[in-house]
This record gives structure tokens, C-alpha cells and sequence, in this order.
């Protein structure tokens, strides 16, 4: 049961607990609230063999198929939006750079419905997206059947139901309760297909304050396994309300994992070297993120009635 | 030649405002497509309502979003709701129009976003590429479809590597027999030109040229034998107001896919915050 | 299109423009925010051949299923929760007065799931409930099948799509963006399922003032072809934030619905001869709509965060 | 006999709370199911979730809900979902136990709630009843399911006219033959006595008696041949506490099913406001 009162533990306890090698992971955000923290941790533990299920992912996704801790991706989009492609997965796909990198493909939607069909405990979803394409013809989990209500063809996709969801959300409380600002991508949904959920928040605040707006809180606290309050988690991309994202930030990783050595070598001074989450952010610099704070800010009103 | 007043990147975000109807709702991908929207809904079509795959209905900011889930992708949205919610709304018809772009591109406007196979396979592709992100899903549903993309020979083919986002599929007939909702792309916007679809054969046309750009250049730059239009008009350039909501919005051309180095933490800070008091002047309520 | 700025228009028009006599339509709520207002009206214009599409209706969906409108039912439950069970519903159904109702029985979630299908434009969802029960023997459209995916039996239901639905909201702009506080029944889902919806609203405020909390706007505009201005449009049910239900009201009108003639006397004295809502309002008495504010108003704290 | 300082209507209410274990996620309906639910998350299950299928995640209300979709059901949530939402919470098995009504019961606890066919058809019964509303799928898929109803051989038959929510079916094996995901219901709590299902035969028996009951009682009350169990207990009275709980959450009895007439408005008013005072001792935040 999932209801007791305080969730709390630290990302390593949470990662060793709920992510054994060989496990599928799902992650929140999409462009923003991407759990990088939970990421980074799951690199520095060196986890082997895990399967990642998402819809899209830019930079966390992408930084963790790169990893070799990653030997298979079923989603729709991995790449660095708008600052490039993503040198890695190209790497991992054209050249088995670490690791040959399975592909199992689908659509944002498709995906979408896949959480979907896994959050109600269904086998699959049925969808008029994905016919005709090649999509369908790479992936044989995609089954193309004939709609016994007569309304033709009809793409079925197979349920997710992943061991473990990393859920970057701005505020929670203790057991759980998480609310999200702005966009929701998937993640009302993925969390309630996950087996377990990690939930990460940017602030701890009481239950009281969780009621004054129930109609924000995107996951309930019955879905949710382990709160971990540890704030920038989504650093280097958005986080609404919260802080902005770092574009030269992004640029730099963008240019410097164009190469393995370069990959390898940010991963080392970054992730490895930097030993926890609140090391890399120190060594970011403190500054630095006050400024995306104060940039965020200035311009994200908090939704009000 | 006159000198031209401003890019052809420039002109080809106009176009693509263009294609907007005032009162349409429309899903707008990441860079042109957004920057299209963000003209529209700011000179003919004010009554359009523009939506983003992650969950955000007519947001008004003082930013120009960069990925369709950021902050300025939902902020002051009239609705937020949850990315399979808002392409089930595409898949439902609520709305009309998805702009999408693509590496590949063939004459009945099948789009590839997935890999380059090259003389390679799909599992050892020659040049992964992110996928198809909503792509395939508005381009299955949504009743018009803009492409934008610029024009090429090796992304102009005869044959995509991968349909990755079905367009005329094999011609007339072809999408229905699939069990596909929309109708299929409507017109193709790059640099040098506006393609558009044949009503019976659904194959591709040449329809206008940018003003710097002739019949025999697109043809050039298109691998199959590409049918031309009668009468082939010549598009107008953009008009002031366009361009300066271009340059307000994307004072570095990042948007409209200008690859300068932003490396630089102060000046990056300094551009977003002068962008906000540029802004300013389009934030309505 | 449904995007045109001000979408503003009477009840009387827009039952006469989306429900024609023999229309398929749902409406919003279920014990609270069901849309009184609008079926008092459909009862005025006398409207024939009805198909009425629901998931759980308390004490306005049982007062239409006895009006003769009305001549099938689709959904899940009909009873005046709490006060008793409904009186026109058994009529209709066991002595065929003053029509005989027909029947296509689903559960809450089910028909929840049939608009939910409707919503995506799928032809069906499929299911775990239903199986193993009688609904199943005496409603053909529920097709049980073997899953594809190996999961063992499934029921599936077909998707609806109701014609017109008539959804009560608290707040809304002119153009139809809707926001709900408290429970949302499916009522997201049956506006994306309808080919047409009114929306009727205690409340027009400003879109400034719907983009203040996103979040809490439940249909979009580009969903809604008219919007109704019509407070205390839920009474006597609950509605949230600006009403507490009139429990001495239900138990009246329980009491003298339960001949056909007490039935016909209350339609005659409350719907027809008020002629219009206000009228209604005017003759149950201001006094007594107000006290039922403040009720609610100390109690219910609208949704901050 | 001791004269009682309670009724069995209120006996059965702490039964019902007593089945609830502390931590648990419960979803619960109208009537004597919501009062347990308020009696547990007062007494021994303060950690326990209470939801309503309407949508609302354990609300905190001076007013206990009328329905489950009311502003009480939802007031000061941690959570506010759709109702198909909450369900398919519920088919995925995030809510532990469901708590039920019913018209007529049979032996393998099949629930019938759509209509008393008696001699007469499904299309003309003898008494058309609400229907399934959520029971069917609370009933299908919770790992437990708590079955709430006064005992009568008009209730308790050997046949139920219609199965609107599945028991144990036909006895062992039938529900997972069917293809249900949850495992049937655990308990039946009457205004006489408590009955529970065997484990191997998944028939109801005779498990403990309120003190005022006789087995003889019970079994007159039952149209087949119940089983009974080798040691029946005897059900505690409510506690004190429990009966503050219901007299001051209900003073008039309504939620526990008393048919009072409340037609004077004036009376109606008072009675609410003043519940709201006394409930003030229970609010927490």
C-alpha cells in the first residue's frame, strides 16, 4: 500500500530501491520538468540493461540514451530540441556507440495512449493514428485490426506499464500528493501505469496547501512510492515557475557530446566527479541559477482562480 | 534584382503565417511553424486559437516558445490539458490545421522524420533522426496540413527512406483505404517556393516563387519530375509588420534556425530579458 | 468553426438550433451542476424522440427521463440520490407512462468510457468491468472478445457521441472556455464527445480571467458552438462555489412526482407556466435562492493556490 | 437483554468502519458506506484515503456528502480527477476496497441493483431500480469489496433476478473465468449480523451476530440455506466515540437511510448551518 504518511528519502535510496539493472523506466517533462537529477543518479550507479519508455525527449532523454545504461528506447522523439540533433542516439543507433541502442518506435500520441491503455490496467489502445506508415512496419508490437464496430482499420498499441516512473513535478507534500504548473505532457498518465513512482519535487509544501487548488494536483498521492525534494532537478531545461531554462548551458553539452570523448568526458567532470546533485549544482554555480530563478520569475504568473 | 529587405527564412515564416485562416485552431510545431503562428495570431488571423502538443491552448507570453512543453508553450493558456488529451483532440477534428517539417519529403507529401537508410538498414540507419514526435499523429488527423521545409534535392526525393508521416501515401484513394482521418497535406512551404496538391492526383506542384527564385532553380532541387502550375504566381514579400514581429520575437534568428553559438550565460540572459520588454506590446488582458 | 468570439445566445434558441426532435443528447453533472435550466426548456418546446445519453443522473436527468421527451435512455444510473428513488423513471419503465422508456444499460465508468471513445473519435474502449454480469446478456452493443494482446476476455463499449450536450459550468468566457470547480464528473470528456455543445454558466467573466488558472478550464472553446448565461441554472442540485442544493426542494418534488399526475401538475405549475428559468427562479423566491449562496459561499472555499 | 443506547442502523455503520484497516485507499457510495468511511478516517484509519468515483481524493468538509458528487465529496480534495479517471484508478487497483449496496444479494454475493424482474420481463419489471452506477466496476475490480445492506429474505434470495455486479459468480474459478481483475467481495455487513465468504467454496456464511440477533434470526431471514459458522462471534457495540461521529455528522438520520420528510426550508437551513458548527471540531489544516 502507497498511503503511508511521509514518502521521503534521498535520490540514491530511491534509485538503488526502485531501479535494479534490467529495469523500464519512464520519466516526466518533455522540453521541461525532466528529472536530469534522477538521471545523473542512475549514471553514477551505473545501472546496466534498462529499458526507457517515454513519448518525447530532448535533453535528459537524450543524455541517458547515450549512457550505454540504456539498451533499448520505446517512445516517438528523442533529440535536443531546437539547440541540434542529438549526437548520442545517432552514435548508439548508427554505430553502437557505447551500445547498440534498440529502437522501438512510436509516435508522441501513440505513446501517450500506450501510458494510457497501462494507467487503466487495459492491454492496449486502439488509435487512427500510425496506419499507412512505416511506423507500424518496423514495430510488430503495433497490430493493425479490423474495427469490429465498422469503422475500418484500426492501429492497436500495446499497453506500458513501466517498473518505475521518475516524476519531476514543482510541489508535493510528504505522501505524495504532486502538482504540476503547466504543461502536463503525459504525466497525470504515466505515473499511474508505473509499478512504482519516484516523485521529485522542487518544493515540499503541507497538504493544507495541496487542498487550497486539488484540481493542480496531477498525481495522487496512492500512485507514489518515494518523495525526494531536490530543487533545479529539471536544470538545465524548464521548470515553470520555477526557473528557465539555461540555453547556453544546453548549447555546451549539445557541442561537447558531439564526439564520445567529448560525451565521456562531461560525464565525468559533470555527473561523476560532482558526486551528488547538489555538487553539480554547486558547480554550475549558485549565481547562475538564481539568475534563471529571477528570469522565471519575472515573467510565470502562478495560476490563480 | 531588387535587394531584398529581409531573409528568405524570413519570408518563408510569413508564408506560412499566410496559410493561417483567422478563427482556425492550429497545432504549431517547434521553430517555423511557431514562429508562422505567433505572425498570424498577431496580424490577419487574431481570432485563431494555437495550440501546442504538450498541453497548451492559446498561450500569450512575453516569450516565443523554443519546445512546444516550455513555460511559454502554456503560460496564461486559456486550457492546459495533457498531451494524449490535446492529439486526441487532433484525432477528434477539433483541429484544423497541423504545420509540420520533415528531412524527407517525397511528391505525395510523405514525410520522413525518422532515419536516412541510405544503402544501410533501418536498424544501422545512416543518419538517425529524432522521430516522428506528433508528427505522424497530426498529419494522420488533422483536416489541412502546412509543410514547411527548406528546399533541397536530398530532401526533395523520389522515394522517403521511411514514412515516417503519411501524406497522399500513393496517390488518390490511398489514405482512405488506410483508415486515415485527415485529408492529407494541402500545401508545402520552403525558401524558394509554395508547393501545393494536385485535387485529383494528390501529387505535388509548383505554385509560387519567391520573388529571387525561378521555375528551372526548383526544378533543380526537386529529384522526381516535378508538375508546375499554369500559372505560376510569384509571393509577396513580407510586409512590415511581419517582419518586425519576426525580429522582436527572434532577435538572434534562433527560432528560424540560425545556428549561432549561444554560449555566452550573460549575453543569453540579456537577450531573453530585453525579449520580454519587447514583448510587451503584444501581451493582451 | 467553432471559434467565433462571442458564442453568447438565449436558452430558448440554442435548444431550438442543437436539439431538433430526435437528437442524441447528454448533459453535465451528476448531483451537482446538472443543467435544470436547459431541460426545463426542452420540456417548453415540447421536443419529441429524444435519445438521452449519460453516465449517472440524479434528481433533473430522472425529471426528463418522465417528460415523454425522451424515448430511450443510455447509461448507467437514474434515482434522486439520497431523497428516494425515482418515481417517473419506474413509471415509464414498468407501466410504459407516459411513454414506454427503452433501455441500453452501461455502468458509471462504462458509459464514462463511451464518451471517452467518443472523445477521440475511436469506435469503442475496451474494459475489465461489465464481464460476468447481466448487463452484458441485455445490451448487444457490448461486444465481449478475446484480447489480442493475450490479457483473456475484454468487454468492449461502443463510443458515443451524442449530438448536443448541455454542460453547466461555473465560469466561462463568451467564447466557451468553461472552467469547473469540484468534482468533474466526465464532463471534460462528453464536451469532446458532442458534435455540439452548450455551455451554460452561473458566471461570464473575462478570458484575462480564465488565463489566470489554465488549469482549471474543463472544455476549451474550440469545443463549444453557444454559451448561455443562466445563474442558478443547477438548482435545486449543488453547485460548487455558488449554491448549496435545496434538500427541502428535492424531497417536494420526490413526493409529488411519485403519481403521474402530481408529475404533470408540477411541469404544469414549475416549467410551463413560469415560462422562462427566471420565472422559475422568480416563483421559488429570490429569499431562498440567496439563503442557498451563503450556505454555500461559507462553506466552500473556491480553488487558490 | 440490555436496553441498547444505540440502533442496529448505527451498529452497522461502526461495522462497516471497523472493516476499513488504517492506510488503505477506499472508495465509497452513498449512504451508510460514506458514514463508515467518516466513522474509520476519524477513529482507527486516519491514514486511509477515502475517494469518490465522482472524482474527489479525500476531502475535508464540514458537511458530510449527500452524493458522491457533491461540493462536500470534493471540498478542500488533495485530488479532483474525472470520474472515468477515478475508475480506471480503481480497474488498476490503486483502491484497496470498495464498499457496496445492493437490492438483492445472492450466496456467491452477486449484486442486483438494475431491476426486480419478479414475474414479469427485463423490458417491463415488476420495479425498475437506479442501476449499476459505479457498483459494477468498484465491484469488478477492487481487491476487496465490503457489501452493505439491510438483511431480508426479500434481499437475500437464492437468485438474484439480475447479476448487475458480479459476486463470486458461480462459486470458485467463475470470476477469473470471466476475466474480472478483482477478487470479489469479502464481507456483507447487515443490521443483524456480519457475513463473510469461505475461502475455498466462496460462499457467504455466518460469521458474527449484533446482540440482539439469533442465528435462527438470520437464517429465516435468508431464502437459501446459509451456512453458518463452527464459533459465530459477537459484534461489538459502537463506541462512544463512534456514536458522536454519526449523531453529529447526521443528526437527523438521513445518511443512514431514515425517510424523515424534510420539506420546511427554514428547518432544513438550520439544521445544516448548525452541522457546520459542530463539525468544526473536525477539520483539520
Amino acid at each position: 500500500m502507497k498511503t503511508l504518511k511521509d514518502k521521503q528519502t534521498s535520490m540514491g535510496e530511491a534509485v538503488r530501491k526502485y531501479c535494479p539493472d534490467g529495469s523500464t523506466f519512464a520519466i516526466s517533462g518533455m522540453g521541461a520538468r525532466e528529472p536530469f537529477a534522477a538521471l545523473f543518479e542512475i549514471i553514477r550507479q551505473g545501472k546496466k540493461d534498462l529499458t526507457f519508455v517515454s513519448n518525447g525527449v530532448s535533453d535528459a532523454g537524450c543524455l541517458i540514451l547515450g549512457s550505454g545504461c540504456v539498451k533499448k528506447f520505446e517512445g516517438g522523439y528523442a533529440g535536443i530540441i531546437l539547440v541540434g540533433s542529438d549526437s548520442n542516439v545517432r552514435r548508439a543507433r548508427e554505430k553502437g556507440i557505447p551500445i547498440k541502442l534498440e529502437l522501438e518506435e512510436y509516435t508522441n500520441y501513440t505513446s501517450g495512449l500506450r501510458f494510457l491503455a497501462g494507467s487503466m490496467k487495459l492491454p492496449y489502445m486502439p488509435t487512427k493514428s500510425l496506419l499507412g506508415s512505416d511506423i507500424i512496419k518496423h514495430n510488430p508490437r503495433i497490430k493493425v485490426v479490423d474495427d469490429p464496430y465498422g469503422s475500418g482499420p484500426l492501429a492497436l498499441v500495446p499497453a506500458s506499464n513501466p517498473d518505475v516512473s521518475f516524476m519531476h513535478v514543482q510541489r508535493a507534500d510528504v505522501s505524495g500528493n504532486g502538482q504540476i504548473f503547466n504543461a502536463m505532457i503525459d504525466d497525470n498518465t504515466i505515473a499511474r501505469a508505473s509499478k512504482h513512482v519516484v516523485l521529485i519535487c522542487e518544493e515540499i509544501v503541507s497538504t493544507g496547501e495541496i487542498r487550497k487548488n486539488s484540481h493542480m494536483t496531477a498525481i495522487p498521492s496512492y500512485c507514489v512510492d518515494a518523495v525526494v525534494h531536490a530543487p533545479f532537478a529539471g536544470y538545465p531545461l524548464w521548470c515553470a515557475g520555477y526557473y528557465c531554462c539555461d540555453m547556453p548551458w544546453r548549447s555546451y553539452y549539445a557541442r561537447v557530446s558531439k564526439t564520445q570523448e567529448g560525451y565521456e568526458q562531461y560525464i565525468k567532470e559533470w555527473v561523476l566527479d560532482t558526486i551528488s546533485w547538489d555538487g553539480f549544482l554547486d558547480k554550475v554555480g549558485r549565481d547562475r541559477l538564481e539568475r534563471l530563478v529571477k528570469m522565471e520569475r519575472d515573467n510565470y504568473t502562478i495560476p490563480v482562480l | 534584382m531588387l535587394e531584398l529587405a529581409y531573409t528568405n527564412k524570413e519570408l518563408m515564416a510569413a508564408c506560412c503565417a499566410r496559410e493561417i485562416k483567422d478563427g482556425e485552431v492550429v497545432i504549431v510545431g517547434i521553430g517555423m511553424p511557431m514562429m508562422g503562428g505567433h505572425i498570424a495570431s498577431r496580424t490577419h488571423a487574431k481570432n485563431a486559437i494555437f495550440v501546442y502538443e504538450a498541453g497548451g491552448v492559446s498561450p500569450v507570453s512575453r516569450r516565443i516558445p523554443w519546445s512546444v512543453g516550455d513555460t511559454p508553450a502554456g503560460e496564461k493558456a486559456t486550457a492546459i490539458m495533457e498531451m494524449w488529451r490535446m492529439l486526441s483532440d487532433c484525432q477528434a477534428g477539433f483541429i484544423h490545421r497541423g504545420c509540420l517539417g520533415g528531412a524527407q519529403i517525397d511528391k505525395y507529401g510523405n514525410l520522413n522524420t525518422t532515419c536516412i537508410i541510405g544503402d544501410q538498414s533501418y536498424d544501422t540507419p545512416k543518419v538517425k533522426l529524432p522521430g516522428s514526435g506528433g508528427g505522424n499523429d497530426i498529419g494522420s488527423s488533422c483536416p489541412e496540413i502546412t509543410i514547411v521545409m527548406s528546399l533541397s534535392r536530398r530532401k526533395f526525393v523520389k522515394k522517403v527512406d521511411y514514412i515516417t508521416t503519411v501524406g497522399h501515401l500513393t496517390g488518390p484513394g490511398s489514405r482512405e483505404a488506410a483508415g486515415l482521418l485527415g485529408k492529407g497535406p494541402t500545401s508545402v512551404i520552403t525558401d524558394k517556393c509554395i508547393f501545393r496538391f494536385d485535387k485529383n492526383t494528390k501529387e505535388m506542384y509548383l505554385d509560387a516563387l519567391f520573388p529571387d527564385a525561378t521555375v528551372e532553380e526548383v526544378k533543380s532541387l526537386v529529384e522526381w519530375d516535378l508538375k508546375v502550375a499554369p500559372q505560376v504566381s510569384q509571393v509577396e514579400p513580407p510586409t512590415q509588420e511581419q517582419l518586425e514581429i519576426i525580429r522582436t520575437l527572434d532577435p538572434k534568428g534562433l527560432v528560424l534556425g540560425a545556428k549561432i553559438p549561444l554560449d555566452d550565460f550573460e549575453e543569453f540572459a540579456q537577450m531573453y530579458e530585453s525579449s520580454y520588454r519587447e514583448m510587451k506590446i503584444y501581451i493582451e488582458d
